[in-house]
């Protein structure tokens, strides 16, 4: 009797979301069929007609708008890996600040993560492109004897030009995302056991040397999950390109949709890229966790 | 306010008087390292150079006219001037019921009304703000501004919390139908950007309702919402329940009590309690993220800051608005940690009997 | 009440896999009688936990039956009878499993006013009754983490006690206690046996099998080695089995 | 899915289709909006002179305006309006979702926005002329398009304002990069700080920004015209009864100017009107003589109403652009055809 009465009330839930399922598929069909375009992707071959401020592979404005997606999908891989490597490099340090001795190193990165978490990632977006980089004189600034220049014309890294979107984009990404890597190292590190801190410090071991081989190595297993969805929510953040003028996928999504009026089939591509990257990332990070535990295990 | 700000100032002092002090033994005696004393001194010197600048900046730079002249708009939209009393009184009852949640003791009668008051503070909120009855209606289209964030995040939060709890419950249900389903929608929500969920919403939701059903773009903003807000309320639903030891389950089920008790009386309980620091991260996340509404042509707290830069008048003074805009929300959210944190403390088992 | 005669449980052939070739109860059949303490004892590992589970359905069995007061179980889970058997059985735990959020008074309250739909006022009268016979009234406001562990434990036996049970299972009540504290709980259970409760003790208290048990159940490798009366068990035991585990442990 | 049930689906859908098809016919919207005693306008709110936020909170400009004269000649109260700031994304999709009644966006009438195969709105006369133009530095030393080769120039993205710029780029075979953002003020701001050399925007856009910067002298606009835009309001296709009540509500704007009846004057012209038989067409166009209103729908002195709260086409040109606003434009195209302009309206008779 029980289980008939739990079969039933899956079927009852089951029937209830297919038939609001199949009301909103009806009316979706209804709309189409009004607007008399219905669903099609043969646009995707037709020229995009728009330019695209920058890409990592060549194009002009006559190539076809399944290109155009596809230079969009490369310039959010471009970001996303890049601010990904930045992201984990300032989130270690301030990470390990948040865990020194040092009383100010400690109040500078608590304070970092406390202020930077409080507010709108995409304000601060807005604040690293239109403040920090379009007030810049035209003139580049050199530092470490010329190999990075930094103008409102972008970043150029020993010899690299990086765009001004990119690089705002690159720099707001990295030091918000650096605010909740930072939070999972200090959790992966305090959840090391004290007696093993004890342990290394009693044995004289240098600071360092204590850290790297003793307290990192368990702290690893419980930071790279944290590590994975960061690298994630980085991904997903990254959409916020549009807000500066970054061509990512969602940028030349939109623009496409606006231009061919093709929202649904625009909306579903988008959805297909994005499924794409978490992939690619999820997949990644699944093998760099497999290598780093084998190293971690055999050393 | 003031009392609020002063508050948390001392609080969180204490905090890290409390952290400094804890390291103090492991050290012993404490060496001073060359290359530790210059990295204090050069972070030292860049962050007084930098507050110097910006306090330079703040003080005789900066024009404040366009934060100034333009509060009302910040805070309430085009609200028409006659019923600004409204959200201002719906403003007020936000603080009056967040100090309460702050300050008030655990065993009086006031603090157990309080999670009905935060649920009776959106529909409050709504008929203040949309009229009706008694009040003359104001068109959805006037509201902006701080308001429109307010009730944006409030809303949702409110239609999400329940949804994500559903899930959760969905998601650890031994039903294979209710479990995939729950699954599927978790993972496929969590796994978008918001900005996507949120064009789906403004865009894409007309387009799966029947003709000339009208539904308010807020409404379908703060359906995107929530339909976003609750995949992740609902992984961290379930994380608080998965740390509940399984003897707990154990337990309730040989006391006679059936699945459905079990999971109300006994496992939720203790899991929304593990689960408040991931609550309040969704709740502050939720704060901050409607203000990509803005890119979608909603006049909340951006949106409208927005729409005043493109007045002739305020050109070029956006430095002074991000600003403004970065101290609102940052306090905004330093008030929804706070209230979460003291939520927090009063349900330790060992704060219970505490005065 | 109405058969008298009849045991309160009766255990027949009963097995049980924990997959991997595991058997963690292998054909092990027995009878505890009505008002009977039956004492449980083993190695770690021998099943006897799993014994005394599969006894309110906390764990299923592959093969075999088990009567429960009448109510029967087998191999198909019923969910039903389990849930009837539950309201007849207490049972108390090593960790003592009270709800962390709930006051004394609340967990104790709890399946009265939820499962037997008593009233708020008649649930609490019982609590306060019960925790008043076990010396802990004062405690009644206080939730589990402000308690020592006996205390706790005695809260968990007045909770199972608070539905009137017919029979009470104690999943070795005692080994998560410190050693100043076990006496405060054996006395309970003392007080219990004397009132003529049906009670299933897992324990490795020699003291209290040899003065309250009516029988010892002997238990190594998932199998019934030996059951017989206290005094012939732990003078005289019969298996080589037994023997040895005495040795050990006393 | 199974191709049974798909096929059932799209029937039930041509069904139900139908039915919303024949309801649609017969409630146009005009009766919608009238029940509901509002009009409800999509604008920018971020172009000045065309529609933006005042520091009162109230949207201002011509398109502004233009709802207002709508307002009062459907309903005869220009207050009973609601104003709904849109991206340019979403104008569309909510004019056909009837989120808003009319689009008065500064949005270019072209054939696939006009056409049912296309966006399938329905347009309304022209109410600005514009011309898609360049802003430069005057420091740049910029002359003509060619000096533009190779630089980056700020355009809002998935405009037509986007794709102008492309094609007269590729034809005469400059190079540039466009540096994309999604709303006017950004393009203005990316100019202003540099990052573009030249920003592209309709003209009057060019000029409405220009006249905020703190310097305006040091920016110029180059004459050449990329692309004609008239920019025309918008109703949802297919609903003859509220198309036409807008069209003859504007071109009653024009054909105020031309006869000269303005806010100032319409009382006066008014009583004339009552008092002299003789004056029949003044008579048809006030609304004295009844007759024009009600083939639209409106009311027969919905001409009066309109002058009288927004006064006409010359009146709401002077208060938001003319010399002494605060966005100067000159006016000419979009003078009456008297003065050497396009604005021209057929007899209202």
């Amino acid at each position: 009797m029980k289980l008939n009465k739990r079969i039933l009330l899956q079927f009852i839930v089951f029937i209830v979301l297919v038939s609001i399922f199949l009301v909103l598929l009806n009316n979706l069909i209804v709309n189409i069929l009004r607007t008399q375009i219905g669903l099609s992707f043969k646009w995707l071959l037709q020229p995009a007609g728009f330019a695209l401020s920058e890409s990592v592979l060549p194009f002009n404005p006559s190539n076809t708008y399944l290109w155009a997606l596809c230079i969009g999908w490369l310039n959010s891989m471009k970001v996303v890996l890049s601010s990904l490597i930045l992201a984990t490099f300032i989130g270690t340090l301030i990470g390990m600040g948040r865990i020194s001795r040092n009383r100010l190193i400690y109040i500078f990165s608590s304070s970092y993560v406390t202020f930077i978490r409080q507010i709108p990632l995409l304000l601060q977006l807005f604040f690293w492109y239109f403040v920090a980089f379009l007030s810049l004189s035209d003139i580049p600034l050199g530092y470490l004897g010329g190999l990075i220049q930094i103008s409102n014309q972008g970043l150029f890294l020993l010899g690299v030009k990086l765009s001004v979107e990119f690089s705002a984009l690159l720099i707001g990404l990295s030091i918000y995302t650096a605010a909740s890597i930072a939070e999972i190292i200090r959790g992966g590190f305090t959840s090391v056991d004290k007696g093993q801190w004890e342990a290394y410090r009693s044995l004289g071991l240098p600071e360092k040397i204590g850290l790297a081989r003793i307290i990192f190595p368990q702290a690893l297993p419980a930071i790279l999950p944290g590590l994975t969805s960061q690298y994630l929510n980085l991904a997903k953040n990254s959409t916020l390109a549009i807000a500066i003028g970054y061509a990512d996928i969602y940028a030349v999504s939109d623009t496409t949709i606006t231009q061919t009026g093709r929202a649904i089939e625009g909306f579903l591509l988008l959805l297909i890229s994005f499924l794409i990257l978490n992939l690619v990332i999820s997949r990644a990070m699944e093998m760099v966790n497999k290598r780093i535990l084998e190293t971690v295990n055999r050393s | 306010m003031k009392r609020l700000t002063s508050f948390y100032k001392y609080s969180h002092l204490n905090k890290l008087v409390l952290n400094i002090s804890r390291q103090i033994p492991i050290t012993k005696k404490r060496q001073h390292r060359p290359l530790e004393a210059i990295l204090s001194i050069s972070i030292l010197a860049i962050f007084l150079v930098s507050l110097i600048n910006f306090f330079n900046w703040i003080l005789f730079h900066a024009e404040w006219n366009v934060v100034t002249g333009n509060i009302r708009l910040y805070a309430f939209g085009s609200f028409p001037q006659l019923y600004l009393w409204r959200p201002i009184l719906w403003i007020l009852l936000i603080i009056i019921t967040s100090l309460l949640s702050i300050f008030s003791n655990r065993k009086s009668q006031i603090y157990n009304s309080l999670i009905l008051a935060w649920i009776l503070i959106v529909p409050i909120g709504i008929f203040l703000l949309a009229g009706g009855l008694i009040l003359e209606p104001v068109a959805s289209m006037y509201w902006g501004g701080f308001i429109l964030t307010l009730l944006l995040t409030l809303s949702s939060g409110l239609i999400a919390f329940p949804i994500g709890i559903l899930l959760a419950l969905g998601r650890q249900s031994e039903m294979p139908a209710i479990n995939k389903i729950s699954r599927i929608y978790i993972d496929i929500i969590r796994g978008l950007p918001l900005i996507t969920v949120l064009f789906f919403g403004q865009l894409l939701i007309p387009l799966f309702l029947p003709m000339d059903f009208e539904i308010n773009r807020i409404i379908r903003a703060v359906i995107a919402f929530a339909i976003f807000t609750a995949a992740y309320i609902a992984e961290d639903i379930r994380g608080g329940m998965q740390s509940i030891p399984t003897t707990q389950k154990e337990a309730a089920v040989v006391l006679g009590l059936d699945k459905s008790q079990t999971n109300i009386l006994i496992l939720l309980p203790q899991a929304l309690k593990t689960a408040i620091p991931a609550l309040t991260n969704q709740a502050i996340g939720l704060l901050q993220n409607t203000s990509l509404m803005a890119i979608l042509g909603l006049v909340e707290l951006l949106g409208i800051s927005r729409s005043l830069l493109a007045n002739p008048a305020f050109i070029g003074k956006y430095l002074e608005v991000y600003v403004w805009l970065g101290l609102i929300y940052w306090l905004a959210c330093t008030c929804i940690a706070l209230i979460a944190r003291s939520i927090e403390q009063k349900m330790q088992p060992t704060n219970l009997n505490a005065k | 009440m109405q058969n008298k005669m009849t045991p309160a449980i009766t255990a027949s052939n009963i097995i049980k896999d924990f997959g991997k070739g595991l058997r963690a109860l292998n054909d092990v059949s027995v009878t505890v009688e009505r008002g009977e303490v039956l004492v449980v004892m083993g190695p770690s590992g021998s099943g006897k936990s799993t014994l005394i589970r599969t006894f309110n359905g906390l764990e299923s069995i592959d093969s075999g039956e088990i009567d429960v007061l009448g109510i029967k179980l087998n191999k198909d889970i019923n969910e039903n009878n389990i849930r009837r058997i539950r309201r007849r059985v207490g049972m108390v735990f090593q960790q003592f499993n009270l709800f962390p959020h709930l006051s004394i008074l609340e967990n104790i309250t709890l399946a009265p006013i939820k499962v037997q739909k008593k009233s708020i006022k008649q649930a609490e009268l019982l609590a306060t009754r019960l925790l008043a016979q076990m010396g802990i009234e004062e405690q009644a406001e206080k939730y589990p983490n402000q308690l020592s562990g006996g205390q706790k434990q005695r809260v968990a036996i007045a909770r199972a006690l608070a539905l009137n049970p017919e029979i009470m299972l104690f999943d070795e009540p005692t080994s998560a206690l410190d050693p100043e504290r076990v006496k405060e709980v054996l006395d309970e259970m003392r007080k219990l046996a004397g009132r003529g409760m049906t009670m299933i003790v897992v324990t490795h208290e020699i003291n209290f099998a040899k003065e309250v048990a009516d029988r010892v159940l002997f238990m190594d490798e998932g199998r019934v080695v030996e059951i017989s009366a206290p005094d012939s068990f732990f003078n005289n035991a019969q298996e080589e089995r037994s023997r040895r585990f005495l040795n050990q442990v006393m | 899915m199974n191709r049974a049930l798909l096929s059932g689906l799209v029937g039930l859908s041509v069904l139900t289709s139908g039915c919303a098809k024949i309801e649609g016919e017969a409630g146009s919207r005009l009766n919608l909006i009238k029940r509901r005693g509002e009009l409800v306008c999509g604008v920018s709110g971020k172009i000045p002179g065309f529609s933006f936020l005042g520091s009162d909170g109230k949207y201002k400009g011509i398109d502004v305006d233009i709802c207002k004269a709508l307002a009062a000649g459907i309903l005869g109260d220009s207050r009973k309006v609601k104003f709904r700031p849109l991206t340019a994304p979403e104008r569309f999709t909510a004019l056909q979702t009837g989120e808003i009644d009319v689009l008065s966006r500064n949005t270019t009438i072209n054939l696939s926005r006009d056409s049912s195969g296309g966006n399938g709105v329905t347009f309304a006369p022209v109410v600005f002329y514009d011309g898609q133009r360049l802003m430069v530095k005057k420091s740049a030393n910029i002359n003509s398009l060619n000096d533009l080769q190779n630089s980056n120039i700020c355009v809002g993205s998935g405009t037509t304002t986007e794709q102008n710029l492309n094609d007269t780029f590729q034809e005469k075979n400059i190079s540039y990069t466009p540096i994309k953002y999604q709303d006017i003020d950004q393009v203005v701001q990316g100019y202003l700080q540099n990052r573009c050399k030249a920003m592209t925007s309709d003209g009057s856009q060019l000029a409405a920004a220009r006249f905020g910067f703190s310097n305006p002298s040091n920016h110029i606009i180059l004459d050449s015209v990329l692309s004609k835009e008239p920019l025309a309001p918008a109703s949802r296709g297919g609903d003859q009864r509220l198309s036409d009540a807008i069209r003859w509500i504007i071109y009653a704007l024009f054909e105020a100017e031309e006869q000269n009846i303005s806010n100032s004057n319409i009382q006066q012209q008014v009583k004339m009107a009552r008092s002299n038989k003789s004056l029949t067409s003044l008579r048809r166009f006030l609304g004295v003589d009844s007759g024009l209103g009600s083939k639209l729908g409106l009311p027969d002195d919905f001409v009066v109403k309109v002058i009288e709260s927004t006064g006409n086409y010359k009146d709401i040109y002077e208060k938001h652009l003319g010399e002494k606003s605060s966005v100067p434009i000159p006016r000419g195209l979009n003078n009456t055809y008297l003065n050497g302009g396009l604005h021209i309206s057929p007899p209202l008779k």
